[in-house]
């Protein structure tokens, strides 16, 4: 941190058209629910489950290779919230996916985010805040400041909660939303990537 | 090792599908770890799962993931990458992102930022290239200011010409005039449309010609003033100027064309300053006189068929010159062996060429003797309506045309994909017409073959969700 | 046309797997429908799909369907085929299919029914490939007799010797022995294991080389007595006498070796009078002596490096040598460009060799520059435990050894195979081995390599149900 | 017909060991039951649970090598046998399988077998008679006799039923079971392949 010229050097003004949008970075907020979008078994789950919604079986049980599926609808009361079973179908699917069970792939041992986002997808009654852009993660606003937020802070939709720092911009990120911070899935100066869940929000 | 001589470690992609795909296989073959981006739709693309580290940069629309700079940056920062590379389409042939990966210290793998600004502004590029030596269509060396320049200069040119937009591609922006009192209509049309595509209006003209060939030269130039080409593409067949499937060599061209194009793209690249690979296109007639039409400073969707017929890895040679190795072969040593045609695959319907995202249900690829596929997806996957509909690549390498043709239909009748329409049937078509079999193809093929082949009027057009 | 020429019409393929689809893939190229015949365990194999027609001829044993010489030639008359192709394996060498063929006027696409019988017996094939001018070890020209006749003979070769069996292939009834001692058990070992392998205990002895090299010869003849070679074949990756990978060309052969050992397989084969595609198969000692040490009469598995270094399609050139028409080039115009790695991807545990067959989950052919993919299986598709375990080759191709292994490495990275065990790993492993990249291989490569890399002490064997 | 020599051309001696044991065709009897292997894909599954929607089961369960299946549904009224319908879905895995539903797949046109499989398969509770070989199937023992069985005809186990020539010998094809035929499924001089059924027994 000796020389700031040089630690924060300055990008240089765009000079094109066509990327002049997307040009020097900027404080932002963040703008999106946070991404539960799951890996390829998933499409065939969702038409497993299609398909047993539709056929309206009370019970279906499906077991194969370290993978297994049980639903059961209770036919009588069809009142029941299909909401919350569709809920706890994905939370089934959810977690072997971020393993990486699809075919094809090979894990990416090196993505920064997916120890995280396990760890947040168990959390389900949470709100979550996550990052807005892809950046280093910093609890306060120096090295030597105190965290914006700690667990059992309450926070408004206003309250910034921390920075994160892209293309040497510290950008501070809001709450956007308020109740209590129980969670914090990521450390201090740990690198994010663009919708990686960084707080837990009980409202 | 020469002076300036870097080795890559880690090189991050800036790019997504098949491209992305490709040029991992080329960093895992020479050692060099990959960092992937990806928006938030592309985390089951198969390039982040190949990639040795992997960060979604942005949400699915392009200008907030694979066109923003300061994500792509950032991650190559976060993860200490010593490259970049940009594949072909988003920031390719962005002079801008290559001036700020120079600014950052991080090596664009491509041309200098000043060649690529040079290029993308296509009446300075007519201008360069003219300078440099290279035969341009007769027209306007400058923007057209007025109705009435464009008069007298089309009187000089004589019609039909052609109204082109300074900062066009992909077709956007063109009008063919073919009387006096169509010009100013032209001029108008084409300049609103090329606004509205590149917000810059601005346009020139120059002579048209009807049916030439789309034939274009691959260059390899290292940074220490040597420039060598790989032959030729054949690039005729195209429908709005996308180009559907090509070919090396070109059906057409005697080796002493070839070497005169060739030398001449090769005489230009030394005069620009160029390095990296890159392709000159020209416009061939039917008395064999060529014509400069545009430089693309970036690897192209169809290097494979020339990767095919020279066994070169033109990204591996991108690379070795970025890192600042001399070319590792020269002219001299070029040998250009048999014949190689490239299908683009796209998730179109064959008939109305609407676009048809959607789950893939079954995906089987072709094998056997002299059959190359660059693809991103599979079984199980869903091809995101937010990109580039080409979803594969396939390729084909046999000792005649006759034969690569015929290896080229049982490629595309064992590819199976199900759940979506490409535009596979499409090729099958164009393999069995006549006047593609014996070569006679022009830039004009594809009007007169969608005519022969064009939907029945009855067909219902599936566009799917 | 020359006379006696023939247009196949329609072919029947009397195989399965892989190369009964590799055959396809060259039948649709040429225009020829295709025949596939099965066993009723087989109605989901590609090679039934991707035939024209096919029907299920026997359970799943191979002796009740595709050894099932009466079931074949019924399917054959019934369909009304021109021509039949046996591929490897199954009826391949059976000079008396050959025959059956023959007599019931159905073009049987390999050599010779006589030269299949001659190449078949290993005493008589030594016998007329001597005559035929080919160096053969020093040993015995005819069937040991006697114990006696064995010492005086081995006395006059010198230990080590090798005891063979007549009838022999893939290693069994061998038994190499060192000293006199040893002669009488090792004769009647190699005997009885012959007798109960082979139904023949016909064995003979020749000298012993440590170490060789296996290098093979590939050979087109057609019938009208020409006759050339598309170079060598490097198969000294064997374990227990089953090739493993095979490369080409050799790392050790240098162009004048090329050619004396491609003149002499030649030479024989004219006097031989074989037609079809064939292999002359050879030890190569460290001081680069080569001698003859058997004849496939038919297409290989690894016939794929071949055509990848000369762009030649072998299965084209048996069919149309078998169609009577001369051979298309001779051996001035043969080029070997760059080198070719195939390995085979059998379905077994890659430590311990049990056999693993089951259900494919998850499949992912790799793609991209110079790979090749040679293969029958796809996701969901059952692996027999009737037949032969391997499931796919692939293969690259790259200027150089160097680069090839590492395209290998990233081509095998790339292949996902789920369900089932697969060699993968251990190919990985032989890429990163310092003597097989330095090209410092013999057929005791594997043993050296498994003393290396075996399985630790306690690991579970898994053989699959 | 008119030269037997060339019409019936002898086929030469086998003169190898390997192949010997398949020589030159005898006369043979059946000898295998249909083959009842499984393969389980989403395609597969689909037309399974259409299956069992259609036939309105109460309660499925399958288990098979790493993969089991198990579907309940709540039915007012459900008399199904259980039996039967174990017999039904089996015979519905082994149909598709012929018809070519499988990924990677086009289709065999030519395939002899196909249409009469398919239509055999809706005959779930006769008992089939399979072709043993790979032939064309002759009613009669030649052109202007009786057939050997019509629709009704009574069957003992050692009846001949047809013939299937096969490089110009004739197979006599015993019943090997007794009852009555109701089905014939394939055509006077239509070639059939290993295991396709021939006739529909009633016991």
């Amino acid at each position: 941190m000796s020389k700031p010229e040089s630690e924060y050097k300055q990008i240089p003004e765009p000079v094109e058209n066509e990327v002049r949008e997307t040009g020097a970075p900027v404080r932002r907020r963040r703008s999106r629910q946070p991404h539960l979008e799951t890996s390829v078994n998933m499409d065939e789950l969702r038409e497993l489950i299609a398909l047993i919604q539709e056929n309206g079986f009370a019970e279906f049980e499906l077991e194969r290779e370290g993978f297994r599926i049980h639903v059961r609808r209770d036919l009588a009361q069809s009142d029941v919230a299909p909401d919350s079973a569709g809920a706890q179908i994905a939370d089934g699917i959810l977690a072997p996916a971020t393993g990486g069970s699809g075919r094809g792939a090979t894990a990416s041992p090196g993505h920064p985010g997916a120890r995280a986002e396990t760890a947040a997808s168990e959390d389900q009654d949470l709100h979550m805040i996550p990052s807005p852009i892809v950046g280093t993660f910093y609890r306060s606003a120096s090295p030597n400041s105190d965290p914006f937020v700690k667990i059992g802070s309450n926070v408004e939709p206003d309250s910034v909660v921390c920075i994160i720092e892209a293309m040497k911009l510290m950008n501070e990120i809001q709450a956007e939303t308020s109740g209590e911070v129980v969670k914090i899935y990521v450390e201090n100066g740990q690198p994010v990537e663009y919708g990686q869940p960084l707080f837990g929000i009980k409202k | 090792m020469p002076s300036g001589s870097r080795k890559f470690k880690k090189i991050l992609i800036a790019n997504r599908g098949e491209i992305a795909c490709r040029i991992i296989w080329t960093c895992k073959e020479m050692g060099i770890r990959t960092v992937a981006v990806h928006s938030d739709v592309d985390r089951d693309s198969l390039h982040v799962r190949f990639a040795d580290e992997a960060a979604c940069i942005g949400p699915a629309p392009s200008a907030q993931s694979y066109l923003n700079i300061p994500a792509v940056i950032s991650t190559a920062e976060i993860f200490n990458v010593d490259a970049i590379h940009p594949g072909y389409g988003f920031l390719a042939e962005s002079s801008y992102f290559a001036e700020i990966c120079e600014a950052c210290n991080i090596k664009f793998i491509g041309p200098p930022a000043s060649v690529i600004r040079l290029m993308g502004d296509k009446v300075e590029a007519r201008r360069a290239m003219k300078e440099a030596g290279l035969p341009i269509l007769p027209g306007s060396p400058d923007p057209i200011e007025s109705e009435e320049e464009a008069v007298k200069l089309a009187r000089e040119i004589g019609f039909p010409i052609i109204v082109k937009a300074a900062a066009g591609g992909g077709g956007r922006g063109m009008r063919v005039v073919h009387s006096e009192d169509e010009l100013g209509r032209a001029l108008e049309g084409a300049s609103t449309e090329a606004a509205a595509a590149f917000k810059d209006g601005t346009v020139y003209i120059e002579r048209f010609i009807e049916s030439p060939r789309h034939i274009e030269i691959q260059v390899l130039a290292d940074e220490h003033g040597n420039c060598i080409h790989l032959g030729e593409r054949e690039c005729s067949i195209q429908r709005r100027h996308q180009k559907l499937l090509e070919e090396a060599p070109s059906p057409v061209l005697s080796p002493e064309l070839r070497n005169q194009m060739g030398d001449a793209a090769v005489a230009a690249c030394k005069k620009l300053g160029y390095s990296s690979a890159g392709t000159v296109e020209f416009l061939l007639d039917t008395d064999n006189k060529f014509y400069f039409m545009e430089m693309n400073t970036r690897i192209q969707v169809e290097h494979p068929v020339t990767e095919m017929v020279t066994l070169a890895d033109i990204v591996r040679n991108q690379i070795r010159i970025a890192e600042g190795d001399p070319l590792g072969y020269t002219q001299d040593e070029l040998m250009i062996v048999g014949h190689a045609i490239e299908c683009r695959i796209n998730a179109e319907n064959p008939e109305t060429f609407a676009p048809s995202p959607g789950l893939i249900t079954a995906f089987n690829l072709p094998g056997g003797p002299g059959v190359r596929v660059d693809t991103y997806v599979y079984a199980g996957y869903r091809v995101p309506s937010f990109y580039d509909s080409m979803i594969a690549k396939v390729i084909v390498h046999a000792r005649t045309r006759e034969l690569a043709i015929a290896r080229m239909k049982r490629a595309l009748e064992a590819m199976v994909v199900e759940g979506i329409k490409t535009t596979i049937p499409l090729h099958l078509k164009i393999m069995d017409d006549p006047k593609f079999r014996a070569g006679d193809i022009s830039t004009s093929f594809m009007e007169y073959f969608l005519a022969q082949n064009g939907p029945k009027k009855n067909d219902v057009v599936a566009v799917a969700h």
